[in-house]
Order: C-alpha cells, then sequence, then structure tokens
C-alpha cells in the first residue's frame, strides 16, 4: 500500500454503526428517459443551432405573410422594375414578372412547410394507428401484409407520378399522392416495434394484473414509438418538399399561380443564366429548412436511443 | 428452399396483376384530352371528338377495355402513343429509347457500387474519423436538398467551367460526363451510408469480438466478417436499385436531353400522352416488383438462415 | 499471520504465466469516467485453472479483456502492468503487437455461443480461419487440424459438421465450437468468460468437463470468469474473488471456500441457498454494489457490510498474506482489528476444513 | 380434490403454431397446489415449465385440459367476473428484472397498475398509502416511487416487480426464475422476502425455476418437467433422497455444488430420452411411494427402486 496502515488510530478499529437503507441508496443513479435524450440531443451545437433556424424560418414563415403588405403575386407593368436585382425595396429582387421574390420566398417557404408539415402529421398519424392495429388484432396480419407488400414492391416514384396525373393538380392531390404510400412504410415499422413490445416480459406482466387494452397501448406501447415517430415526421417533411420540387418539374406539382417553393425553384431555373439570384434565393432557403430537418432528424433518432445514453 | 421460391413466385405474380388492375383502373380515370393530338383537339368539335373516343375503344364498358387491354398486353402490344409520336406503337417508342437508358443505367451502377461501397466501408473503419465526417456532409447534401437542385446546379456550373455542353450529344463523349456523374452521385450516397450503417452494425455484435479475440487483423475481420455480413443486407435491395436505375431517371434524362425511357415519360406526362404514361407506368412497376423478386431469390443464396425459415413459411 | 505485503506476491509454488499487477482501468461514458478496474491484481500459473468470481459490475469481465486487448473503444488501462512472457501487455499500443498474442497465445471464450459465431460462415471455416493463421498451415492441412479439433471437442461427424452453419448446431454443440476455435491453436492461456451461464444445466456439465479434460491435455492456463461459485467448486484450482473493480480475496479453492477472510466473500458463500439450512433466513447482502462512476473511499463493501469497521469507511484495506497462497484484502486481518465473528454458515464450512483431508492454508 | 387445493391443473395442454408446424409445449400435464405450500416445477429451457406459470395466469393459450383456482374454472371462455377475481388472487413475478418493468413509467405507476385496472382505492391518499407499504414491505424506500426503473439495480427491480404483485393482496404467487437473471449476493435478499412473504401473509407459490439447489431450499413439493411432461413430482426432501426417474437423476448430478469437497468426487450422470421403451407397456402416473409420483412402466419403475 502506498501509505503506512500505522496512521489509522486504533480507535478506528470499532465496528462501525450499519444503516440498511444507505446500502439501498448505494448504487442508484439519477436516469429519465427523455431528459437523457434532451440532454444528449443538445449537447451538439450543430443540433441546437439547427432546431434554431426551423423555428426561425418556421415562424418566419407564416409571420410574414400576416405582416407584410406585399402580395407576392403583384405584377409591375413597368418594365424597368422585371427582373430587378436584390437591392432596397427587394431584398431577393424581382422575376420576370416584377414580382417580389422575397416576398414570394416566405409565401412559398409558407406553403412548401404546410405542405411537408401536412404529410407528416398525415403519415404519421395513419401510420401509427394502421400499425397499432396491425401489430395488436392478429386478423389483420394477413391483409395489411398482403397490402405492404404490393405498396412496396412499386417504385414510389411511379406511384406519384401516376396520382398526380391522374388527379388534377393541387395541395391535396399531393398531399393524397404522398400519404397514400407514405403511411405504409411507417406502419410496418411500427408494427415490427409493437410485436416485439408485445412480447415484451413487462407487457406480459401488465396482461397479468388486467391492464386494459387502452392503457396498454398509452402506457405501455405509445411511449416507446413517440420517438421514433418523432423522426419519421422530421425526416418525412424535406422529403415532401423534395418532392413537390420534383412534381413541379415534371409539370405535375402545384399549380404555377400557387406560390410555393417547387414553383420558385422551377421558375427560377428557367432564368438561371441572365438571373441567378432568382434561384438562388429561394433556393437558399429551400434547402436550409430540408437540410436542417434532415440533420436534426437523423440527430435525434441517435440521441434517443438509450444505447447513447450514460 | 424450392417450395420458398415457388411462393415468392406466386407473390410477385399476384402483385403484378394487382399493379396491372391498379394502373388499369386508374388510367380510365385521365382527363380524355390525352387521347388527342393537341391540332386534333383543337379542330374536333364535340361530337367529332366523342365519335373519335368512341372508335378508339376509350367510352368502352371498362371490363371490355380491361379484356381488350389483357389481349393486346399477351401479344406485346401496349397501344400507340399519341401526341408525342403519332401513331407509333408504344413498344416501338420504348425500344428506341431503352438503350439509352440501359447504357447510362448499367455505367452508372459500376460506379455507384464502386465508389458508394468503398466510402461506405471508409466510413465504417474510420468511424467519426475525417472520412466519415465528410462523407456524412456529402450524404446529407445530396439526400436533403432535392435532387433537381443540386442537378440542375452542376449542369449549370460544372458545364460552364469545363466548357462541355450542355445536354446530351449522342456522338460527343464529352457531353457524357455529367449526366453520368449526376447518374451515379445520389447511388453512391446511397450505397456508402447504407453499407457503413449495417457495418457498424454489425461491428458490435459478438462475433466479431470472438473473430478479434482469435487473433485477426483488425482489417481482415472487418472484410471477411463486418462487410461479408453488412453486404447480406444490402444484397437484398441490389436487384431493385439495377433494375430501376437502368430504367432510366426522370430528372438527370430530362435535364440532359438524353432520349431515354425517363426523359420519355416526362414527356409524355407533360404533353398527356396517355398510352405512353400507362405504358411506361406499368414497365417501371413491374420492373420494380421484379426487383424486389429477386433481391429475396438473391438472400436465399447469399443468407444459408433463410431456408429453413422458408421451407416453415416464416420468410415474408 | 502476516502483515500487509507491497508486492502482491500469491504464493511461490510456480512462477506466473500471466500476471495483473495493479491494474486500473476506466471508461469514459458520456464525459463521465466509470472506474471499472480500481488496482486489481492477480495471478494464472501454467495448467492451473484460476477462477474469477464476482458479481456483474464487479469488472470481472473488463479485466479478462484487458488481457487481450479488447477493451471497448472509450476504455483504457489507467496503470498497472499485464506481464505475460516478459513482456508488460498493458504497454502495448499497436494491434501487430496483440495480434501475435490473441488467438495464438491468449485465446478466449465467450459467454453466448448463440451469438460468438459468425451466423452467415460455416463453423468449420470459423474455425480454420484461425487455424491457418496462426500456424501457418495451408488449406488442406488446417482443414484436417479443424476436423481433428472438432473431434477433440466431442463433435462427432466432424466431416459434416465442417460444413454446417452456427443455426444448424444447438447451444452446447455451439459452445463446443467455439471452444474448438479458441483452443485450435493449443493456446498457453484460455480465458473463459462464463462460458456456460446460457446453457442448461446438464449441458454445462459436459462443457466444463469438456474445458478441464483439454486444459490437462494440452496444459493451458485457465482463467474461468464466472458468478456461479458451484461451477468454481468444480472447476477451479485458485479463486480470485472480485468486488468493485478490485480483487479481494486470492487463493487456493479449498481456502476461499473453507476458509474464507473477507467479509464480501463470507456474504458471497452464506448466502448461497445450497449451503443455508432450509427453513432459516439466508444470510442475505443488503442492497447494491457501488457506483463506480463515484469515487470510493475505504472498503467499497462497507456500506453494506454490517461488520464493517470504523475504518473501512476512512482507509482501504491493504492486502494481508494469510498463508503463501492466500491473500486477503480486509482490515479484519490487522493486528489491532477486533475479533469479527463470521457468519454460521462460514463456521460450519471452516469446520468442513479441519474435518477434511487438510489444505494448505489452515488457521493458525 | 383435497379441499387444501388451492390450485388445480388437469391433463393441461399448451400448443404454438410455428409457421405451419404445430409445437406442444405442454402435454398433459396435471398436479395440485395446495394452500400455503411452495410448488416447484423444475426443468430446462423449453421443457414448458414457463408455459405452465402463463397458462395459469391466461397469458398463454390453453388447447387441452383445465385449470380450477379453489374449485372454478379458469382456463378457457370464463365471465369477467372470475377474471377480475384471478387477477387479484393470482400474480405472477418474472424472471429478467430488466424486461419486466416499463422503462417509460414511474416506479409510483408499475406498482399501482394492477390498483388502477380495479379502482382498489378509495383516493389518491390511499392509493399512495398502498404503494409506500408495497415498496417498504419488499425492503425498498418510500421515496423510490418517484423514479424510473433504470435508476435500480437487478436486485432492487426485482423486488419493485413483487411489490407490483403484492399490492393487489394475492393468494398465490407465480414466481417465473425469479432470482435466476440476479447477481449471487441479491439472490438471497430475494429468497428471505419469498419465504418471509410465505409466512406472514400465508402466500403459496408456484415456483418455476431450472436450479435445483435453490428449489430444495425453498420448495414443499417439487415437480420435474421434460420437453413438456412431468417425470417426477415428490416432496423436496423425497426427491433428492429418492429420485427414481433417469431424468431427475441427471439433472441433480449435473447441478455444481458450491463445496469443492463434493465437487472433487461428483459424478454427472446422463440422461438419453431413447432409454425408454414404451411400445409394449406404455408410461403411466404411477404413485410409487406415497405422495411420489413418477412418469413410466412397472418394469421400469422396479429397475429405477434397484438403481
Amino acid at each position: 500500500m502506498r501509505r503506512e496502515p500505522t496512521r489509522l488510530g486504533p480507535e478506528l478499529f470499532r465496528p462501525a454503526p450499519f444503516d440498511e437503507a444507505a446500502a439501498e441508496l448505494t448504487g442508484y443513479a439519477r436516469y429519465s428517459y427523455w431528459r437523457s435524450t434532451f440532454r444528449t440531443f443538445l449537447k451538439s451545437p450543430v443540433s441546437i443551432f439547427l432546431l434554431a433556424l426551423i423555428v426561425v424560418l418556421v415562424a418566419a414563415s407564416f409571420a410574414y405573410p400576416i405582416l407584410s403588405p406585399t402580395d407576392p403575386n403583384k405584377v409591375e407593368l413597368e418594365t424597368s422594375l422585371w427582373n430587378a436585382k436584390p437591392g432596397a425595396g427587394h431584398p431577393f429582387g424581382t422575376d420576370g414578372l416584377g414580382r417580389d421574390i422575397w416576398a414570394r420566398t416566405w409565401h412559398g417557404t409558407r406553403t412548401s412547410m404546410l405542405l411537408g408539415i401536412v404529410i407528416a402529421v398525415l403519415d404519421v398519424g395513419v401510420g401509427m394507428i394502421a400499425g397499432a392495429l396491425w401489430g395488436y388484432v392478429r386478423r389483420l396480419d394477413r391483409f395489411m401484409t398482403e397490402l405492404y407488400n404490393v405498396l412496396n414492391n412499386i417504385p414510389q416514384t411511379v406511384f406519384l407520378i401516376l396520382l398526380t396525373y391522374i388527379m388534377r393538380p393541387g395541395f391535396w392531390t399531393i398531399v393524397t399522392a404522398l400519404c397514400s404510400t407514405g403511411w405504409i412504410g411507417i406502419a410496418r415499422f411500427v408494427r415490427n416495434k409493437v410485436i416485439t413490445i408485445r412480447d415484451a416480459e413487462y407487457n406480459v406482466a401488465s396482461r397479468c394484473l388486467g391492464t386494459p387494452l387502452h392503457r396498454m397501448i398509452s402506457r405501455n406501447v405509445l411511449p416507446y414509438l413517440v420517438s421514433i415517430l418523432i423522426m419519421e415526421a422530421a425526416l418525412t417533411i424535406p422529403y415532401s418538399i423534395g418532392s413537390e420540387v420534383f412534381l413541379g418539374f415534371i409539370g405535375l406539382g402545384l399549380p404555377i399561380e400557387t406560390v410555393s417553393l417547387g414553383n420558385l425553384v422551377n421558375l427560377g431555373k428557367n432564368n438561371f443564366m441572365l438571373y441567378p439570384y432568382q434561384l438562388a434565393w429561394p433556393t437558399l432557403v429551400l434547402a436550409a429548412i430540408t437540410v436542417s430537418f434532415y440533420i436534426v432528424g437523423n440527430r435525434f433518432a441517435d440521441a434517443s436511443d438509450p444505447r447513447n445514453h450514460v | 428452399m424450392g417450395s420458398y421460391i415457388l411462393k415468392r413466385l406466386g407473390q410477385s405474380l399476384f402483385t403484378v396483376v394487382i399493379v396491372v388492375i391498379s394502373v388499369f383502373m386508374l388510367l380510365r380515370l385521365m382527363p380524355t384530352t390525352g387521347y388527342f393530338t393537341r391540332e386534333d383537339y383543337v379542330n374536333l368539335d364535340e361530337t367529332a371528338r366523342t365519335a373519335y373516343l368512341r372508335n378508339l375503344g376509350v367510352l368502352d364498358n371498362p371490363v371490355v377495355q380491361f379484356g381488350r387491354f389483357m389481349g393486346g398486353l399477351a401479344k406485346g402490344d401496349l397501344g400507340r402513343s399519341i401526341s408525342i409520336y403519332p401513331r407509333t406503337p408504344v413498344t416501338a417508342v420504348i425500344a428506341e429509347k431503352a438503350p439509352y437508358s440501359i447504357y447510362f443505367g448499367l455505367v452508372s451502377i459500376v460506379l455507384s457500387m464502386a465508389v458508394g461501397l468503398g466510402l461506405g466501408v471508409s466510413m465504417a473503419r474510420h468511424k467519426d474519423g475525417f472520412a466519415d465526417g465528410a462523407g456524412t456532409v456529402y450524404v446529407t447534401i445530396v439526400r436533403a436538398i432535392p435532387s433537381l437542385i443540386w442537378l440542375f446546379l452542376i449542369q449549370q456550373w460544372v458545364s460552364g467551367v469545363m466548357g462541355w455542353p450542355m445536354v446530351f450529344y449522342s456522338d460527343r463523349p464529352v457531353s457524357w460526363i455529367l449526366p453520368l456523374v449526376s447518374f451515379s452521385l445520389s447511388g453512391i450516397a446511397w450505397y456508402a451510408i447504407w453499407l457503413r450503417r449495417f457495418m457498424v452494425d454489425e461491428e458490435n455484435r459478438d462475433y466479431v469480438k470472438f473473430a478479434t479475440s482469435k487473433g485477426l487483423s483488425k482489417k481482415r475481420v472487418m472484410r471477411s466478417h463486418v462487410l461479408r455480413n453488412a453486404l447480406v443486407p444490402l444484397v437484398q435491395y441490389f436487384p431493385q436499385q439495377i433494375l430501376l436505375t437502368i430504367a432510366g431517371s426522370l430528372l438527370i434524362e430530362s435535364i440532359y436531353s438524353i432520349p431515354g425511357m425517363g426523359g420519355l415519360l416526362v414527356n409524355a406526362i407533360r404533353q398527356q400522352d396517355n398510352p405512353l404514361v400507362q405504358a411506361l407506368v406499368l414497365l417501371y412497376a413491374v420492373l420494380g416488383v421484379l426487383g424486389v423478386f429477386l433481391g429475396d431469390l438473391l438472400m436465399v443464396f447469399v443468407d444459408p438462415r433463410i431456408k429453413l425459415e422458408g421451407s416453415s413459411g416464416k420468410a415474408a | 499471520m502476516s502483515g500487509a505485503t507491497k508486492a502482491p506476491a500469491p504464493g511461490a509454488a510456480a512462477p506466473a504465466l500471466l500476471e495483473a499487477r495493479d491494474l486500473s482501468i476506466s471508461f469514459s461514458l458520456r464525459g463521465r469516467r466509470l472506474n471499472a478496474v480500481r488496482g486489481a491484481s492477480l495471478s494464472l500459473r501454467a495448467g492451473e485453472t484460476l477462477a474469477v468470481v464476482g458479481e456483474s459490475g464487479s469488472g470481472k469481465s473488463v479485466l479478462a479483456k484487458s488481457f487481450l486487448g479488447m477493451l471497448d473503444k472509450n476504455g483504457r488501462v489507467d496503470s498497472g502492468s499485464i506481464l505475460f512472457g516478459g513482456e508488460d501487455l498493458a504497454r502495448y499500443t499497436k494491434e501487430r503487437q496483440w495480434l501475435a498474442l490473441r488467438g495464438k497465445r491468449i485465446a478466449m471464450i465467450f459467454q453466448d455461443p448463440m451469438t460468438a459465431l459468425n451466423p452467415l460462415k460455416t463453423v468449420g471455416e470459423q474455425i480454420r480461419e484461425s487455424a491457418a493463421l496462426h500456424r501457418g498451415l495451408d488449406r488442406k492441412a488446417s482443414r484436417l487440424a479443424v476436423l481433428e479439433t472438432l473431434d477433440r471437442v466431442g463433435i462427432s461427424d466432424p466431416e459434416g459438421r465442417y460444413r454446417q452453419y452456427p443455426h444448424e448446431f444447438s447451444g452446447g454443440m455451439r459452445q463446443r465450437a467455439v471452444i474448438a476455435a479458441a483452443v485450435a491453436c493449443r493456446p498457453e492461456v484460455l480465458i473463459c468468460d462464463e462460458p456456460t451461464t446460457a446453457l442448461d444445466v446438464t449441458v454445462q456439465a459436459q462443457i466444463l468437463d469438456l474445458i478441464k479434460s483439454l486444459q490437462r491435455d494440452f496444459g493451458m492456463g485457465v482463467l474461468f470468469i464466472t458468478h456461479d461459485l458451484g461451477v468454481v467448486a468444480k472447476v477451479a484450482d485458485r479463486v480470485a474473488v472480485m468486488y468493485a473493480g478490485q480483487v479481494i480475496e486470492e487463493g487456493l479453492v479449498r481456502e476461499v471456500f473453507y476458509d474464507p477472510r473477507c467479509p464480501y466473500t463470507w456474504a458471497l458463500l452464506a448466502s448461497l441457498p445450497q449451503l443455508g439450512v432450509k427453513g432459516e433466513e439466508l444470510y442475505s447482502i443488503k442492497g447494491t454494489p457501488p457506483s463506480l462512476f463515484k469515487q470510493i473511499k475505504g472498503d467499497a463493501f462497507a456500506p453494506r457490510n454490517p461488520r464493517a469497521l470504523l475504518v473501512d469507511y476512512e482507509e482501504e484495506p491493504p492486502v494481508f498474506d494469510v498463508s503463501p497462497t492466500h491473500r486477503a484484502k480486509t482490515w479484519l486481518l490487522d493486528p489491532r482489528a477486533p475479533r469479527v465473528e463470521a457468519p454460521d454458515t462460514i463456521e460450519r464450512l471452516r469446520a468442513r476444513l479441519a474435518a477434511g483431508s487438510g489444505g494448505t492454508g489452515g488457521r493458525p | 380434490m383435497s379441499g387444501g387445493d388451492i390450485l388445480s391443473v388437469k391433463n393441461l395442454c399448451v400448443d404454438y403454431a410455428v409457421g405451419r408446424k404445430k409445437f406442444s409445449a405442454v402435454r398433459d400435464v396435471s398436479f395440485e397446489v395446495r394452500r400455503g405450500e411452495t410448488f416447484s416445477i423444475v426443468g430446462e429451457s423449453g421443457s414448458g415449465k414457463t408455459t405452465i406459470g402463463r397458462a395459469i395466469l391466461r397469458v398463454a393459450p390453453v388447447t387441452g385440459g383445465e385449470i380450477r383456482l379453489l374449485g372454478e374454472r379458469i382456463s378457457g371462455k370464463i365471465p369477467a367476473e372470475r377474471e377480475r377475481a384471478l387477477r387479484q388472487k393470482v400474480q405472477m413475478i418474472f424472471q429478467d428484472p430488466m424486461a419486466s418493468l416499463n422503462e417509460r413509467a414511474k416506479i409510483d405507476y408499475i406498482v399501482s397498475e394492477g390498483l388502477l385496472n380495479f379502482g382498489l382505492f378509495k383516493d389518491e391518499a390511499e392509493r399512495r398509502a398502498k404503494v409506500e407499504r408495497a415498496l417498504r414491505e419488499v425492503g425498498l424506500l418510500p421515496e423510490f416511487a418517484s423514479r424510473f426503473p433504470h435508476e435500480f439495480s437487478g436486485g432492487q427491480r426485482q423486488r419493485i416487480g413483487i411489490a407490483r404483485a403484492l399490492v393487489m393482496e394475492p393468494e398465490l404467487l407465480v414466481a417465473d426464475e425469479p432470482i435466476s437473471a440476479l447477481d449471487v449476493s441479491i439472490r438471497a435478499q430475494v429468497i428471505n422476502l419469498l419465504n418471509r412473504l410465505k409466512k406472514d401473509r400465508g402466500l403459496t407459490y408456484v415456483f418455476i425455476a431450472h436450479d435445483l439447489s435453490v428449489v430444495r431450499f425453498i420448495s414443499d413439493r417439487i415437480a420435474v418437467i421434460y420437453r413438456g411432461r412431468i417425470v417426477e413430482l415428490a416432496g423436496a426432501e423425497e426427491l433428492f433422497a429418492k429420485p427414481l426417474h433417469p431424468y431427475t437423476r441427471a439433472l441433480l448430478s449435473a447441478v455444481p455444488v458450491p463445496d469443492p469437497e463434493i465437487e472433487s468426487v461428483r459424478q454427472v450422470v446422463p440422461y438419453d430420452p431413447a432409454m425408454h421403451d414404451y411400445s409394449r407397456s406404455p408410461a403411466r402416473w404411477i404413485e410409487a411411494e406415497k405422495e411420489h409420483f413418477v412418469l413410466g412402466n412397472d418394469e421400469e419403475l422396479a429397475l429405477w427402486r434397484k438403481a
């Protein structure tokens, strides 16, 4: 030993009082799943920054159209005001008809965000319910599995094109087309998760205690799915926004008169050689949104994995 | 094993039948304008249009139409194009376009696999290192930003900087470079990110620790255990990836005016050429189903565990 | 009873084959340090089986992994040494250095045979891998060596089994295959990390017999990690008891079972239902092991020990030699310590020693 | 059925479908459990012992035979009222303390789950008091109620699991390998706790285990199960003193004893099920000694008795 034991007086060699409760406390560590998830998530400055960026962009895209009187569709009759460079009055410049790109960008962002959020909520909501039923109700399994096989076998893009081609172009067309395939993937995921949870020992314990189904789902299953669903929602948003851009390009997007990021990008693209800023600004905002959601979704998925907690 | 393959084959056929029926039914909902060339539509009056449609058979009972459609399908007849290549059989149009898509697809598959799998391996080997970071940035950009945007920017900038033509000319090889690179970029990201994920998953397994304890070098453990096992779940998706890649990319073929199937579909949609859209959608869907089927089939050979499961009917 | 010693010298019978001296290992977990092993010392001699006993979190598996340089990425050896073949393994920095040892001179068997084998490679191929690597055999020769090893570990029809995949093996057979892969190169040291915990008792007995007979034949030193004292009694020549990252008692199996000196060892033995009297309360240890994230003052077991002395809360006890082959880390062996009665069970066990054929380190 | 039986299992069969194949987990199992005793079922993994426990609690499907609790049938279709009574009278303790607690719920909810299900409290204060009492009874601090399972060690978690069952004030506890996943130093805590509860509350246990040494310490009677069939049933000491069935003997011989002296001379006896020849004289459930049953035919029994 490093230290001479003689330093210790004989008075120490007496029985010590024993406290049973203290013995119970020796091993304990404070832990809460959600606290750890958020602590892990917020540890990275990149995550905080991107999350803040999302909040700012969402707030701006919803606040701007309310606060500003500028009409994104107002056409200038004066040709000198067409294709104006960014400057005072028009921070992002104007397009070929003199429409203010700054205003159009925020209106477009709002449309695209709304699209993304609506699709994410529908996908995740329907997917969650369908997945929970699929996992719990054994009789549904066969039918749902076949449905999944059929839908999963067809490339999503093809499905998207077919549906948007048949229906009239519009916001709800895109929502319908994207959701009609999007939900089943989530449902499948939820179903697999539900099946493993369903047979987990703590669920058997609940069944032994006579816990009713609704409480089993709300207390035993859903809390385990929340993090996955948040992640799915976060990743569905950039995908939906991207799909709108793609559909706009092949001519199946939102009507031209609707201001959306997809339409702005497709319009800006046509004049890119002469007026690059008409593409640049909407694109930057668009990329900021999709990249932020993508990274935040992935980081959240990492943070919510209990293996990454202490 | 044989019974498993038969069962999967049956499933795929079932899916194809469902797909054919749905595509057919859905396309009955298409705007009937899609059956006219533009000048015809303008020139004809309402009764003439109806007569024309009746003549085409579009107004018949759907069941009759479906029978006729299936009859045609059996003979390899998918109808005739209307607005883009008036009165040309759809099959002939596709046959003319297919080689371009297949050529670009094949080359890009080789490129994406070589680069993507290599990138994935080095990302997994040097997890949290430079390669991993750089790879992640690349993958994030490619996957998060809508592909139209970066495809367009590459076309504009790189062709400007390098002085290459902005569109495809079949007789100028230098104009093939950008489409090929574009074709491969998202493939590379796909292979890299999934291989990395599967490899990282495998690395934490007990058998890897045991292999290490046997004295195998990290390199060898990575190659003969981790990489090998990580490729197995990926292999399942190879056939579908390959088939859909050689079927052409809608965006790239359109942007670079490559006369392939992807660009054809975009044009067909823009010009509302119903028979062409119908045929192409059907083709893509069938390729998708075929890809999944081949993927499952491949798994039987790659994963020895499947055979047993398959025989007890658990594989689905 | 001798006083505190400076160097861990567990008996002079034979030179140590593998020895850990004052080894400390820690892991960084989200900015905190977990001191998994805190100055542990033990030694393994050629041809013997040393059982390392301890509960989960006592650091026994971590210790074993450090002998093969297989700590997880966030773990490191902070201090101390691992002596093997005249070298200090704790100083190894390069993978190449470890490759000369792993599987060739020191091999390891893992707990769960269901996951230790690569599911996508044939069993034979996985054993051949190490045989070919370390013994420099060509394909044909290494295959023959594998067939021979398979036969030796009790797998019938080696030819047919060679070509099969792990999922075609039962749990016991898989563990035999794992053992075959580990001993294929005749290592000097075989580390067994709870090799039978995942198996049924009847299979467990067979596997333990197999390990024992392989050890006899190959003259290996076996480091056997387990929490099951029944298994220890069956396989061990000597025992090292671990608690909270330290070896608190080490000695011949008879010494530790029949004349344990540390309160934790007492408690461990006394709490076994096999040694209890039916209808009476079992001796039980209160509470749970300490968190190794925190600095531990004094004796780590003190808060759970009703017989603890005041000094146990103040100062970590030194190691005392009980006999040339028996060491214990407890203040109770200090000359100043009062006489503390062991639980009844321990007294019964001691009586057994007195009545029995007589071990080496009897009571003074 | 004697008056002292709390539970009786008759010709119980449980089949599972694996793919298209049928797998019999439990075949034709019968036994009675007397009030106040610890009845143990011992077998290896896959022997069906866990399934029997789960069938009693209606969480495994019963394909044949019946189970009665205090004379009333509790297997198959039963009225909701009886199911409710069953949930209160019979509770279960699980093997893996890491898996048997809902990680996302606080201890307070976990322990009071059964109370909530059946509204077994007047007001919030009573519920809290019940939770607190249950926690104290298993040697835990009441303040633990506001924490999550993750913060506890295996032994503490197992005691939380016991508290969750106790709060229902059951008469019969089915304990499915309650200590096999615990550390050695923790096992005694749980064994003592179970024994104390038995004494204080007059609880009856169906104790499912693979470890004969633990079973011997706590059981009154033991049933040995092999591949879904009970092969031998006897009083605990009787079984250890005079094991008849070769499987019981193999099992007894295989369990290592924590005593090096005994271990150095002990021989492991192998068991091969192919040794039975029931083609001429099929196996019966024979009472070989008083209260000591074994599965075999007369010929075999004579042989086993001699050995």
